[in-house]
């Protein structure tokens, strides 16, 4: 069992003129789990396959475990990869598909033998050795994937979106067995994902990257809670995060945000760190929002969503803005109906127009 | 498979299309029947009147003569010798050369690439003079790697080849280094065995170009000992042997075309599935 | 099955056969000829006067030299007639055959470049008197003063006559001889009386897919009137009057119905044996053929066959078109053996030459064509005389194949209508003079 | 999921050297080698060496050629017979292709079931494309003969006068052309086969309830789905027809009176029976420019097809 921390020093990638990834430094310690979360095209895959030699290295260093391997070739930096589309060798039977890479290295019969089996047993693989890629289902296909990795005992496994393709059932069960798996091995491993709920259940820490930046890094409730930017905010979380211009009041050096519409959210974030011009919006999630009797702010419900467990509405406020509010299971409201809202202003956070979030205090 | 056969209410509008196919199929044929009808006749009674193939009597002669006549089978080797060894030269020659442009790159490859390209524009016949001197002053004519190896310079399996490589998901090639495959290994091990469709394709064109080859054979291969079996039976269809020997020389012609027709035969659920794969390609 | 068993069997002993011939230290050259292949019916022949035809006798001469000659074996390759691209394509690879069948008219463009070997010093040695050769033949095969072939035969046009049909027609006198025209004039009025009295076209020609009947008709009809088209070897001259009548016959023969159209080679020949027209113009080597057709019962020919040279119905001359077969030695590396293995082969045909002219082809030995043994066989003493008279191209004239199938091409494309006939006759020159002036 | 330990014997890493990586490496041209080392000696050497015995007066057996410029592309230009095969080819392109794209389509749409007949049908219109040009040649010439021949014997039977295929000027070209389509019309056939196999079944349906009719699902669906098919059928056949030689050759030998000789036979008759090796080349290099224009197109074509 070797596990290695992934050290990234001021990493710069190109292609052509266009920068990809510029200066990007994070260190990803032994045995954690860290997902890279962002939209298609934001880096976050160029990233892991600059890590696993897939991509070269414009700027800066890649280490793991201490050695520097941004110029060894793949197979020499030790790591597995899975996947997206999961790269079996279509041609090889299951037994072959996790041998090859132990072939390469010379590694003895009998010990393949022994690890190919033991994989097999810890990923219930041991009835699909013989067969090849094409007679597999889906879900089969993703753990033979594994397999390959975990056959290796590599110092970190990379993850590719392993289960974007798995109908939504089996990709919660799988992300559940990938929990599980990760708990009982302690490996260093690199996830990355457009889903924000893979990133938050399976990940210690999330690097969540838009646009070739990294917006943020941090565990999944800080992410949550306190996301560093609009983008952040909106990204994750669903429904996405409510955001409404405001203006902002002294409340005791709190700032107090006032609507369109002219009614109040008190919320925690300190007057002293806001931008004294510009606009500011006031983000705050559905479920943050509730129907009152006493709500201040009235609005006329358009559209409605039951989930089971709570019910979600869209509400158009008064001053033509609209949001989504949250409401119990068993919601009797209807389309068409005006409700009163209460927002929970200690949840509440203020964005400034770069994006930039203001967060109550801790 | 077929996309409106089973819509109700075009049975008849079918039936009659197929009528009509099998009537053209027919007419078809009849080249090949009437051939085979004059094989089987004797030569001095076709020299008066082919119509007489009509009545008996009729003889196997003119094949088991064919037995005696040393030329057909010499050629049918030839021809089979000068195939194989183009069709595996270019299965060769273009699966590495497709994956090299596909997948292994190296300075300047996309300018060799496309001057590869350019060489599809360039007819055999077009190089067919200049060729033939080269040979000569190598004094290669008339043997087999001089048949052969010209058909190995068609830019079209490279370009078919490159094509099919690049269509091949390029994880799987990652997933290979990952698991520290040497370059060739990974073409070779890898994914080569995924190409086999496109070999398939590759193959079947390759062997009957160079089966049915007549140009370039006719000028290099010119000693009646390495003809093949296309010119070969070119230089039976003389005016004397037309008129002296008409049931010997279709004898010959279906001895001739027989190898390959059953072969095709044989094959002909993948010789389709290959068509149909460059047609996608 | 079991028939066919035989057989392969016999063909892997054959095989096996010759392999020990080579092996029992004879010096193998390689003879390439047309003729055609036949292997299945004389491949084991030796004795040639079974063999007929010109395929058989062939066959069989090379067998019983084969089965004769202690020193050398013949190794023959068959090619497709007359196969001089394929024999340049051959020679330009740097491994001709030893020796090959040349037309004498093509000799001179293969001599002239170096590409054959003189052989007067050899058929000195060998005892090959060539003042025994013809003169049309020794004439043949001497290129610049030297003799760069040994002749075969000289083969020219001749009239196969179907005499039922002719009897039918009332062309045929007391002695039994044809009655042909000794004019244009006649040659008309009798094609005529023979379309009325028999309701078939009085002549049956190869029209179709290839250029020969034309080129030796036209050569012929000029001949005949002293018109000498290649005074300069450099330039051919078609604009003479005697040109424009000529190609005019031809044309009118066409248009007249008295010949049957589109017939290629083989059709033609069949034609004929079939009796579906009087005159074959056709050449030597078809005499044999028909005259053991005629031998037959029951078919069109049955005792009727007779051939003539070419009548002369023009005043001038009795010349006729003329080439001949002739065997060449291939300038390369030979060992002594092989050029006496050679020499002796060439010998052997010279030898032998009275059973090559079986076929119907004149013979080039002067001695043959004096001999009662020639003389005796069929219509030989009416052909003799085409030893003189057959004419061909003077030797300085260069690509004489080339010009022959331009020169065909175009009075083909007259005679049948397609063009006009001084069209044909200005374009065959220009065509025939650009290519001249091009030729090395 | 119990023991999850895969405990090595020993380190994995101790790696044998040899992975692959990524990015330019000159070794990697070891794959591209082999094959350049034949396309170069026989494609492009010879294309150049073409080029400047073009520019030569060169003789077969005569090493004495001199340069003499263009003057062998001015001969040809002044070359009845060179412009009538280029007319001649040009001619016979404009005969085939249309009946090989209609033809072919046609059988396709017969032939796009699945059942036993369909498939014994298609064999027996492919299975001639197998056949060596001098095997389709030799059974074609016993149907033209014009005195033995089939189709000449069948007319005489109805009381006609017999058709002079291969010798009739107007006639010998579209001989051959019948000759090419019957022995490879199988290749389009299947290429349309192909393409109408790739067009979902469900559009067919939604026409059918449509109320469109056969014809209508033809125009509307059919054509559409594959006019890219149908380009490159053309493309291909129009490149393919051009190098028309051995039917040519072995039917009519060119004739009658030029009416049939296609620009490979030119070429090669100027080569090897009149040895006039530069006159050849020069005519080689008008069949490649030629050429080069219709690959040209494949390729514009083919690009867009990518783009599309």
């Amino acid at each position: 069992m070797q596990v290695s921390s992934i050290e990234l020093d001021s990493v710069s990638k190109r292609f052509g003129s266009v920068e990809v990834i510029s200066e990007l430094s994070l260190t990803i310690h032994s045995g954690e789990f860290i997902a890279f979360l962002g939209p298609s095209g934001c880096g976050k895959s160029t990233l892991l396959r600059m890590i696993a030699g897939l991509e070269t290295v414009d700027g800066g260093e890649i280490r793991i475990g201490g050695e520097r391997v941004d110029n060894l070739p793949p197979g020499a930096r030790g790591v597995a990869m899975v996947f997206q589309h999961y790269a079996l060798y279509p041609h090889m039977t299951v037994a072959d598909n996790l041998a090859f890479g132990l072939r390469n290295i010379g590694t003895p019969k009998d010990e393949i033998a022994r690890r190919i089996e033991e994989a097999a047993r810890i990923l219930e693989i041991g009835h699909l050795l013989a067969r090849k890629p094409g007679q597999l289902s889906g879900g089969q296909r993703q753990r033979v994937a594994i397999g390959r990795a975990l056959v290796k005992d590599p110092k970190a496994y990379l993850f590719d979106e392993p289960l974007s393709n798995l109908d939504a059932a089996l990709r919660v069960r799988t992300r559940v067995e990938l929990a599980r798996l990760h708990q009982q091995t302690r490996a260093t491993t690199i996830f990355v994902t457009h889903d924000q709920v893979e990133a938050m259940t399976l990940a210690s820490r999330i690097v969540v990257m838009n646009a070739r930046k990294v917006e943020q890094v941090g565990s999944p409730m800080e992410i949550y809670g306190r996301p560093a930017t609009e983008f952040v905010a909106r990204f994750v979380g669903s429904p996405a995060m409510n955001f409404l211009p405001v203006q902002i009041r002294d409340r005791g050096g709190l700032a107090t945000a006032a609507l369109g519409d002219g009614s109040i959210v008190e919320t925690d974030v300190p007057l002293a760190g806001l931008p004294s011009g510009g606009e500011l919006r006031v983000g705050v999630r559905a479920e943050a929002i509730h129907v009152r009797e006493d709500g201040s702010v009235p609005g006329r419900v358009e559209v409605i969503e039951r989930l089971g467990d709570r019910t979600h509405l869209h509400v158009r406020l008064m001053d033509g803005s609209t949001l989504i509010a949250e409401d119990k299971g068993f919601s009797r409201i209807q389309p068409g109906d005006t409700v009163h809202l209460a927002f929970e202003g200690a949840t509440a956070h203020l964005f400034d127009a770069a994006g930039l979030a203001y967060h109550a205090r801790q | 498979m077929a996309a409106s056969e089973h819509i109700v209410g075009r049975g008849i509008g079918n039936k009659l299309i197929l009528f009509t196919v099998i009537l053209v199929a027919v007419f078809w044929m009849l080249p090949i029947a009437w051939t085979l009808l004059l094989s089987f006749k004797p030569n001095s009674e076709l020299m008066i009147s082919t119509a007489s193939a009509f009545q008996p009597p009729y003889t196997l002669k003119n094949y088991t003569d064919i037995f005696q006549s040393s030329g057909v089978f010499r050629w049918l080797w030839n021809s089979a010798v000068v195939s194989v060894g183009v069709t595996a030269g270019i299965l060769i020659l273009s699966s590495l050369a497709g994956y090299g442009f596909a997948r292994a790159e190296f300075k300047g490859r996309d300018v060799i690439f496309i001057l590869v390209l350019l060489g599809l524009a360039v007819p055999e016949q077009a190089v067919i003079i200049a060729r033939h001197q080269i040979f000569s002053d190598l004094k290669m004519h008339n043997t087999y790697p001089a048949i052969i190896l010209p058909g190995l310079s068609s830019a079209f399996g490279v370009f078919l080849m490159t094509q099919y490589f690049k269509a091949i998901p390029k994880d799987i090639d990652e997933a290979a280094m990952l698991d520290n495959a040497s370059r060739f290994k990974i073409f070779w091990k890898v994914l080569l065995p995924l190409t086999i469709p496109a070999q398939a394709t590759l193959g079947i064109f390759s062997f009957l170009g160079a089966w049915n080859d007549y140009l370039w054979p006719l000028i290099s291969a010119t000693k009646p000992e390495m003809f093949t079996i296309t010119v070969g039976m070119a230089s039976t269809q003389t005016n004397f042997a037309q008129s002296e020997g008409l049931g010997f020389l279709m004898a010959q012609a279906i001895f001739a075309g027989l190898p390959v027709f059953i072969v095709y035969l044989f094959f002909q659920k993948y010789i389709v599935r290959a068509v149909a794969g460059a047609a996608i390609n | 099955m079991r028939k066919l068993s035989t057989v392969l069997l016999a063909g892997l002993v054959v095989t096996a056969g010759a392999g020990t011939a080579l092996a029992a230290d004879k010096t193998e050259i390689s003879v390439s000829r047309f003729f055609g292949a036949c292997e299945a019916d004389y491949g084991s022949v030796t004795d040639v006067t079974k063999a007929n035809g010109e395929c058989g006798i062939i066959t069989a001469l090379i067998n019983k030299f084969n089965a004769e000659s202690t020193t050398t074996v013949v190794k023959p390759e068959i090619v497709e007639w007359p196969g001089y691209d394929q024999l340049t394509a051959r020679i330009r690879s740097g491994e001709p055959p030893v020796i090959s069948v040349m037309h004498e008219a093509v000799i001179s463009n293969y001599s002239s470049r170096g590409l054959l070997e003189p052989l007067d010093e050899d058929f000195a040695k060998a005892g090959i008197d060539v003042n025994d050769m013809t003169d049309a033949a020794r004439q043949g095969v001497t290129k610049d003063g030297k003799i760069f072939a040994m002749p075969f035969d000289t083969h020219t046009w001749l009239w196969h006559i179907n005499m039922n049909l002719f009897k039918q027609a009332g062309l045929v006198d007391e002695a039994g001889k044809p009655i042909l025209p000794k004019s244009t004039e006649e040659l008309f009025a009798q094609a005529e009386q023979f379309k009325q009295k028999t309701g078939k076209p009085y002549f049956i020609s190869t029209l179709a897919n290839e250029t020969a009947f034309y080129t030796r008709t036209f050569d012929t009809l000029l001949y005949q009137q002293n018109a000498d088209f290649f005074a300069d070897p450099n330039k051919v001259n078609f604009s003479s009057p005697e040109a424009k009548g000529a190609l005019q016959l031809l044309s009118d023969i066409y248009t007249k119905d008295y010949t049957t159209k589109n017939q290629d080679y083989a059709a033609s020949v069949s034609s004929f044996a079939a009796g579906d027209g009087g005159v074959f113009i056709c050449g030597t080597w078809l005499v044999d053929t028909y005259d053991q057709e005629a031998k037959k019962e029951g078919v069109a020919l049955s005792n009727g066959y007779a051939v003539m040279p070419f009548p002369q119905i023009y005043s001038g001359s009795p010349r006729v078109w003329a080439d001949g077969h002739s065997w060449v030695l291939l300038k390369q590396d030979l060992s002594d053996a092989q050029r006496a293995s050679a020499i002796e082969f060439m010998k052997f045909l010279w030898d032998n030459n009275y059973e090559w002219a079986r076929t119907g082809h004149l013979p080039i030995r002067k001695s043959i064509i004096d001999s009662d043994q020639f003389k005796a066989l069929p219509f030989r003493a009416d052909l003799a005389p085409l030893a003189v008279n057959g004419t061909a191209l003077p030797s300085a004239v260069k690509l004489q194949f080339s010009i022959q199938d331009i020169e065909g091409e175009e009075v083909g494309s007259a005679m049948r209508g397609d063009k006009p006939v001084d069209q044909a006759l200005a374009d065959a020159e220009s065509r025939i003079n650009e290519l001249l002036a091009n030729a090395k | 999921m119990t023991d999850v330990t895969l405990s090595s014997a020993r380190p994995v890493a101790a790696k044998r050297p040899g992975g692959a990586s990524i990015g330019p490496r000159w070794t990697n041209a070891l794959f591209v080698a082999p094959y350049m080392v034949f396309y170069v000696l026989l494609l492009v050497y010879p294309l150049f060496k073409g080029i400047w015995m073009s520019l030569l007066q060169s003789d077969m057996f005569d090493d004495t050629s001199k340069f003499s410029g263009l003057a062998n592309y001015y001969r040809l230009f002044n070359d009845k017979v060179f412009i009538g095969t280029v007319w001649n080819t040009v001619l016979f392109v404009v005969m085939t292709v249309p009946v090989f794209v209609v033809i072919g389509l046609l059988l396709a749409l017969a032939l796009n079931r699945s059942d036993r007949t369909a498939a014994a049908l298609r064999a027996i219109f492919f299975g001639t494309s197998v056949l060596s040009v001098t095997i389709v040649t030799i059974i074609w010439k016993m149907m033209y003969m014009p005195g033995n021949g089939a189709i000449a014997s069948v007319m005489r039977y109805f009381g006609l006068d017999p058709i002079a295929f291969t010798t009739t000027a107007s006639l010998a070209l579209p001989a051959i052309a019948i000759t090419t389509i019957w022995w490879i019309i199988g290749l389009p056939m299947m290429l349309f086969l192909a393409a109408l196999q790739q067009i979902p079944g469900e559009l067919y349906e939604a026409a059918a309830l449509d109320n469109a009719s056969r014809a209508r699902s033809f125009w509307s669906i059919t054509l559409p789905s594959i006019r890219r098919t149908m380009l490159v059928v053309v493309i291909y056949e129009i490149v393919a027809q051009f190098q028309l030689f051995g039917q040519a050759q072995l039917l009519t030998q060119g004739g009658p009176n030029n009416a049939s000789r296609p620009i490979v036979q030119f070429i090669y008759e100027q080569g090897f029976r009149s040895w006039n090796l530069g006159y050849a080349a020069a005519a080689s290099e008008i069949l490649f420019v030629i050429m080069a224009v219709a690959a040209l197109a494949q390729f514009f074509a083919s690009r867009k097809r990518v783009e599309e």
